[in-house]
């Protein structure tokens, strides 16, 4: 496919797969996206979506803490995170667990951070994946400066920046857009549009008709895409990705999905849209359209799907587990990684901690 | 009268004030259709519509900036930042304009306005959403800035703020949002800014707190009690300008001071607190100002979060170790 | 004229005064801007001119601080303020001292203020500018507050928002120019792109080939125009200010004009750009083509123009004056503005600053 | 030995450090073609290329924000904000984010790199030109902060930055850029982090001060001196962490302190230097500790700054009011 023939300003968007299983554009559909691979992929998204719920499981249950889910965002999240190399980048925001999986980020890690302890971002050493950021919009900048660094060093690698359609209303996505613009850095900028920042819709966030076009203020090309479309985002980031690679700058795309779930679960979204709007959009969900364009090809039964979703099942939960046997909880990890060597009076601070927990509440010992 | 929390005393302050005064707009993310992550501005859009509680982009230095510009043109705007983790983004608006224009046009223009922020740890949120740097704002010249610690308080306390005639920054510590009820009267009463209030009377040692530590203040009074030990206990509710007098004519008959604070140490504000009592009464000092703070440390993410805060425990062993200097 | 021609993605720029004093847009100029007017907004442009030379006189001579000139940005300033009308607001960035004197502030203010007198934002109460603002781009979110409160309150005005080249990577643009598009708040963009951040050049400070076009990423209009060409800049202001008048939203007005003189009187421009350059940028510059103009139509002769130059020589050397006289050197004025009500302990510092200032340095009172 | 400057010795570190340590980046506003505004960057882009020496667009929090990111990338960046003032839209960054990734990752993430900042008032520059908030920075769990008070400690305070494995901020004094000239070695030298100096040995008094006001301090003390007060004046070189043990040490021997900083007063880093003392030699104190420091006011335009920042006299009239105390 050819990015520029996706003018957003004409209304444009890359579709391939229509929500009926049918591909409708099959020349956009890449050649390294054999229906096995698409196999894989919606593997992918089951595990994703299982992951997901497992973790609305826990944190209703206390096990978990504020947690925001991936629910409808499958595509988005494993479609564009699909097409990167070896040595590529994910910069998440904190709607992108099925990258970060993808990307080699162990679940039981995602689900430690969620629970509540730094150690969920103490990824192993090989993974490529910046830790989830929670201010929102500013991980594009990290994002530009590793593009940015990965140029330096005469690396054919790219950067692959997540973040919503919220995110775009922020000055720092202006910054990094504008700084990837200046210094064509190898990085793309994936706008998940789920269609809400919370409970303000997509139409208060910005006039502009399309997000894709913003790219227009920074001299590169934006693109849009349907979101719940996989084959379509594979295919958008796939070239998008190949632009960057090869040193002819940056690329947005606007991944148009919907947000079935809550904003978190500490949110109530009857307040602010209704039932209709909700089903309305739950026909155009991005896993059953490759479910059945692959029982249409054969290549999926419903036994196999069935052992599928109970094989994850059972495998998030021990997860979840190995997360919370994981946690240490030791109170000197408050104080250890503030600087590669510990300074006199944090050492200080740890050691009052220390012995406010061992007194029984009749020490004598201030904290000065 | 109606026993509210502090989520609902603040409510009907601004659901009264805007009555009162059409010139109040409430401006931030989700505070108009949701009502506030909170729900401090619940149901305030229904009743005065979406030009006088809007919903924003996601834009923090919009917020403030554009409240700013409201201002200016005759408004008296609330705007909300969503939590403290976020309101570095609003930080260069609130430093060189909002603390400023008032000086800088020799009082030409002026700023009536308050910025409504939810702050603090305690309720096990996540990352970027517990975060205390009041320190910060209590250091920029031309700023108000007030921690209520009650429901009544909030209200009282609002009302003042609203009709200020300059930028105040307002405080509102989450962790009691919803933790305390008392009553709350409907219609006008206001607390003035800059009072200091004393809500446990005592003569042994002062203890100053604010915000979600006056409660812990109190409790650990109640520890030491028994022991004979009689603390004062000062809530400080404006921490700038600051009302000192109360806490340093309180040093003068104790001459023993505890200051408690969830921000981290260095740099917090009870360092300012300790400065000007050994200033203004160093004489009646009878024993070094002890500080129970929140570590220097960024506040750990939940499964860690209760090692850090301040609590009745460690204030009555500062208190114990002051009297006992 | 109509905006909608004028799509900067094709290229297209307002020109209607060549610079060599000859028409060729009779179209496009409008009704209201008659010889008589042109003469008068001449005036001022000499005026401005003239004022901002004594600046840098007085800078030279040690009677005033760091001063950011406005030379070659005469047309950028005076034909953009013109079209405002009682009621409309000014906020300036600090590169616009002739909109400022157009609508109403007095040379010695900002005379005072350059000289370092917070007095020299004390505007009078009918005058509708802001102060000068020295943090690049904050000031465009104050407009469009501005321009919200304007349109709350049912009022037909308009708020002229300035800005220079570098400000459009700033966060805070971005935010503004977004804002102004959700709320569809009153107010012009108008950005005097001088090709110059200090030392860093246009091609630097974004990858998008026309400033203008960043409007598309707001969804509302944005449009090139000869900043050089103050009929141009009339033109083009004044349809983007009917535009917003009428309730029907922003306009970005991108003026491309050219820095003469240094970024301020601290700046030393050699070290970045050649005298090649600058030469061949003067013939450009926006003075000449009017006079030339209004000479071929007979409304200015040589003499005239030697009269004029020579009172407001006079004129600007009077304000100056003023100016220094009406600085009050009054320490109570550092502390008596920053509250409606001066509190205790700023009573107390101004008290010790008296008592310091009383004492022979031998006082035994501290600070405290 | 070469007499140099503050920007000619900052400008030597930097070469030093950049031909010894490829992985070094210089961005920022103006810092290439034009070798900053006030030169300190001069000549280094035509010595280390444009990829090395960066011109940026005009955003503070993307200079920093990059930079975090050509840092985990495997460069060690050093961005340039252009003035103090000009700081707090990166504080966004600052405080979400360069403070917080090694703790936030567990150590799997580290940020090498030094934010450099021109700061302070005394040369009548324009609005906004003249801040000092470093008590700010001070108050932010997982920096460093830095501020030399001379060309030789410039230099070797800065190498020592540079090899920092941690985020450092390194405040220069901008009034004293060109005031004094020193003898500033070629090649390498270090003066670590956290370690204040005794740069007048005294045993009446204990002055601290840093950048700027060092010399300010040392004045006062010579004006003092035939009164037969012996002021010992410590420069604190890094704010935070900050050596706090020289000062107690100090404070011990000579029982009285004055504390002296040009950022406003209330909540500035003097107040948390006097919390120190008071809790770590109550005992030693002869009188209370005194502070001079500018007023609670915006910095005045320059008409007005002179009343503004502390100088010898004011700093004398407080050293002789604890010694008489
Ligand atoms: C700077 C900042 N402001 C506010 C918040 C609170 N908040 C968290 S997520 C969110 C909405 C984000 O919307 P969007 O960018 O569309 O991402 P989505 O949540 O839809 O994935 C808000 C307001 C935040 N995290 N960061
Ligand atoms: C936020 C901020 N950063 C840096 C500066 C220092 N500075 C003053 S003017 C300027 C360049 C502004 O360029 P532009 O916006 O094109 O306006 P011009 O000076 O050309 O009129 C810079 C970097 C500043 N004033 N504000
Ligand atoms: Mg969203
Ligand atoms: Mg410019």
């Amino acid at each position: 496919m050819n990015l520029a023939e996706y003018d957003p300003l004409r209304g444009r968007r890359v579709e391939v797969l229509d929500f009926t299983g049918n591909i409708i554009a099959p020349d956009v559909r890449p050649d390294d996206l054999s229906d096995d691979y698409l196999l894989d992929l919606y593997d992918r998204m089951v595990f994703l979506r299982v992951a997901d719920q497992q973790a609305l499981t826990l944190q209703r249950a206390g096990r978990m803490g504020t947690y925001a889910p991936t629910l409808g965002q499958e595509a988005a999240n494993i479609g564009s995170a699909a097409v990167l190399q070896e040595g590529d980048w994910v910069v998440p925001s904190f709607r992108e667990m099925g990258a970060m999986l993808l990307r080699g980020v162990p679940l039981q890690l995602i689900y430690m951070y969620w629970m509540g302890s730094e150690w969920g971002s103490h990824f192993p050493e090989n993974v490529r994946v910046l830790p989830i950021c929670a201010p929102v919009g500013t991980q594009t900048l990290h994002g530009v400066g590793l593009a940015w660094a990965a140029k330096l060093k005469g690396e054919q690698t790219v950067t692959l920046i997540y973040f919503g359609d919220g995110a775009t209303s922020k000055g720092d996505f202006h910054e990094a857009m504008n700084f990837a613009g200046v210094f064509q850095t190898p990085c793309v900028f994936f706008c998940q549009n789920n269609q809400y920042s919370i409970s303000v819709p997509r139409s208060t966030q910005t006039a502009a008709p399309t997000l894709a076009q913003k790219a227009i203020a920074y001299g590169f090309p934006g693109v849009m895409v349907d979101g719940n479309d996989i084959l379509a985002v594979y295919a958008a980031t796939k070239e998008a990705a190949a632009h960057a690679r090869s040193g002819r700058g940056p690329v947005l795309i606007e991944a148009q999905t919907y947000r079935l779930g809550p904003h978190t679960t500490a949110d109530d979204p009857s307040r602010y849209r209704s039932a209709e709007e909700l089903k309305a959009q739950e026909p155009y969900e991005p896993l059953p359209r490759v479910r059945l364009y692959l029982e249409k090809k054969g290549l999926l039964t419903p036994a196999a799907e069935t052992e599928r979703w109970e094989r994850y099942q059972t495998l998030v939960k021990e997860e979840a587990k190995k997360a919370e046997a994981a946690i240490p909880l030791r109170p000197d990890d408050i104080f250890d990684y503030h600087y590669a060597t510990l300074p006199p009076y944090l050492a200080h601070q740890k050691d009052y901690l220390h012995r406010i927990l061992a007194s029984s509440g009749e020490g004598t010992d201030g904290q000065a | 009268m109606a026993k509210l929390n502090m989520v609902e005393a603040l409510n009907l302050a601004l659901k009264e004030e805007m009555s009162r005064d059409e010139r109040i707009i409430l401006l931030g993310e989700d505070v108009g259709r949701l009502g506030g992550v909170f729900r401090v501005t619940d149901g305030l859009q229904a009743l005065f519509g979406p030009n006088r509680v809007v919903d924003t982009p996601l834009a923090e230095a919009a917020i403030v900036g554009t409240a700013l510009g409201l201002a200016l043109g005759g408004f008296k705007p609330v705007p909300e930042i969503q939590f403290m983790g976020f309101l570095p983004a609003a930080l260069d608006q609130i430093i060189c304009h909002v603390s400023r224009y008032r000086n800088r046009s020799r009082g030409r223009y002026t700023l009536p306005m308050v910025i409504r922020l939810p702050y603090g740890a305690g309720i096990h949120a996540p990352e970027h959403h517990s975060e205390s740097t009041e320190a910060i704002l209590a250091h920029l010249p031309g700023l108000k800035v007030v921690i209520p610690s009650t429901p009544y308080d909030a209200k009282g306390l609002l009302v003042s703020a609203l009709r200020d005639p300059d930028p105040v920054v307002f405080l509102e510590p989450k962790r009691i949002y919803r933790a305390v009820r008392e009553e709350v009267p409907e219609g006008d009463y206001t607390i003035p800014l800059s009072t200091a209030k004393i809500v446990r009377a005592g003569d042994a040692v002062t203890v100053v707190a604010w915000g979600s530590m006056v409660r812990e203040a109190v409790r650990a009074a109640e520890l030491v009690a028994p022991e004979g030990i009689a603390a004062e206990v000062i809530d400080l509710r404006t921490i700038a300008p600051m009302d000192d007098e109360t806490i340093v004519a309180s040093i003068r008959k104790t001459g023993r001071g505890v200051i408690v604070h969830e921000a981290c140490r260095t740099g917090g504000l009870a360092a300012e607190i300790m400065a000007r009592i050994q200033e203004k009464a160093f004489l009646s000092l009878a024993a070094p100002l002890e500080r129970v703070t929140g570590f220097d440390t960024i506040v750990p993410l939940l499964k860690l979060e209760d090692y850090y805060l301040p609590d009745p425990h460690r204030i009555s062993r500062a208190i114990r170790k002051v009297v006992r200097f």
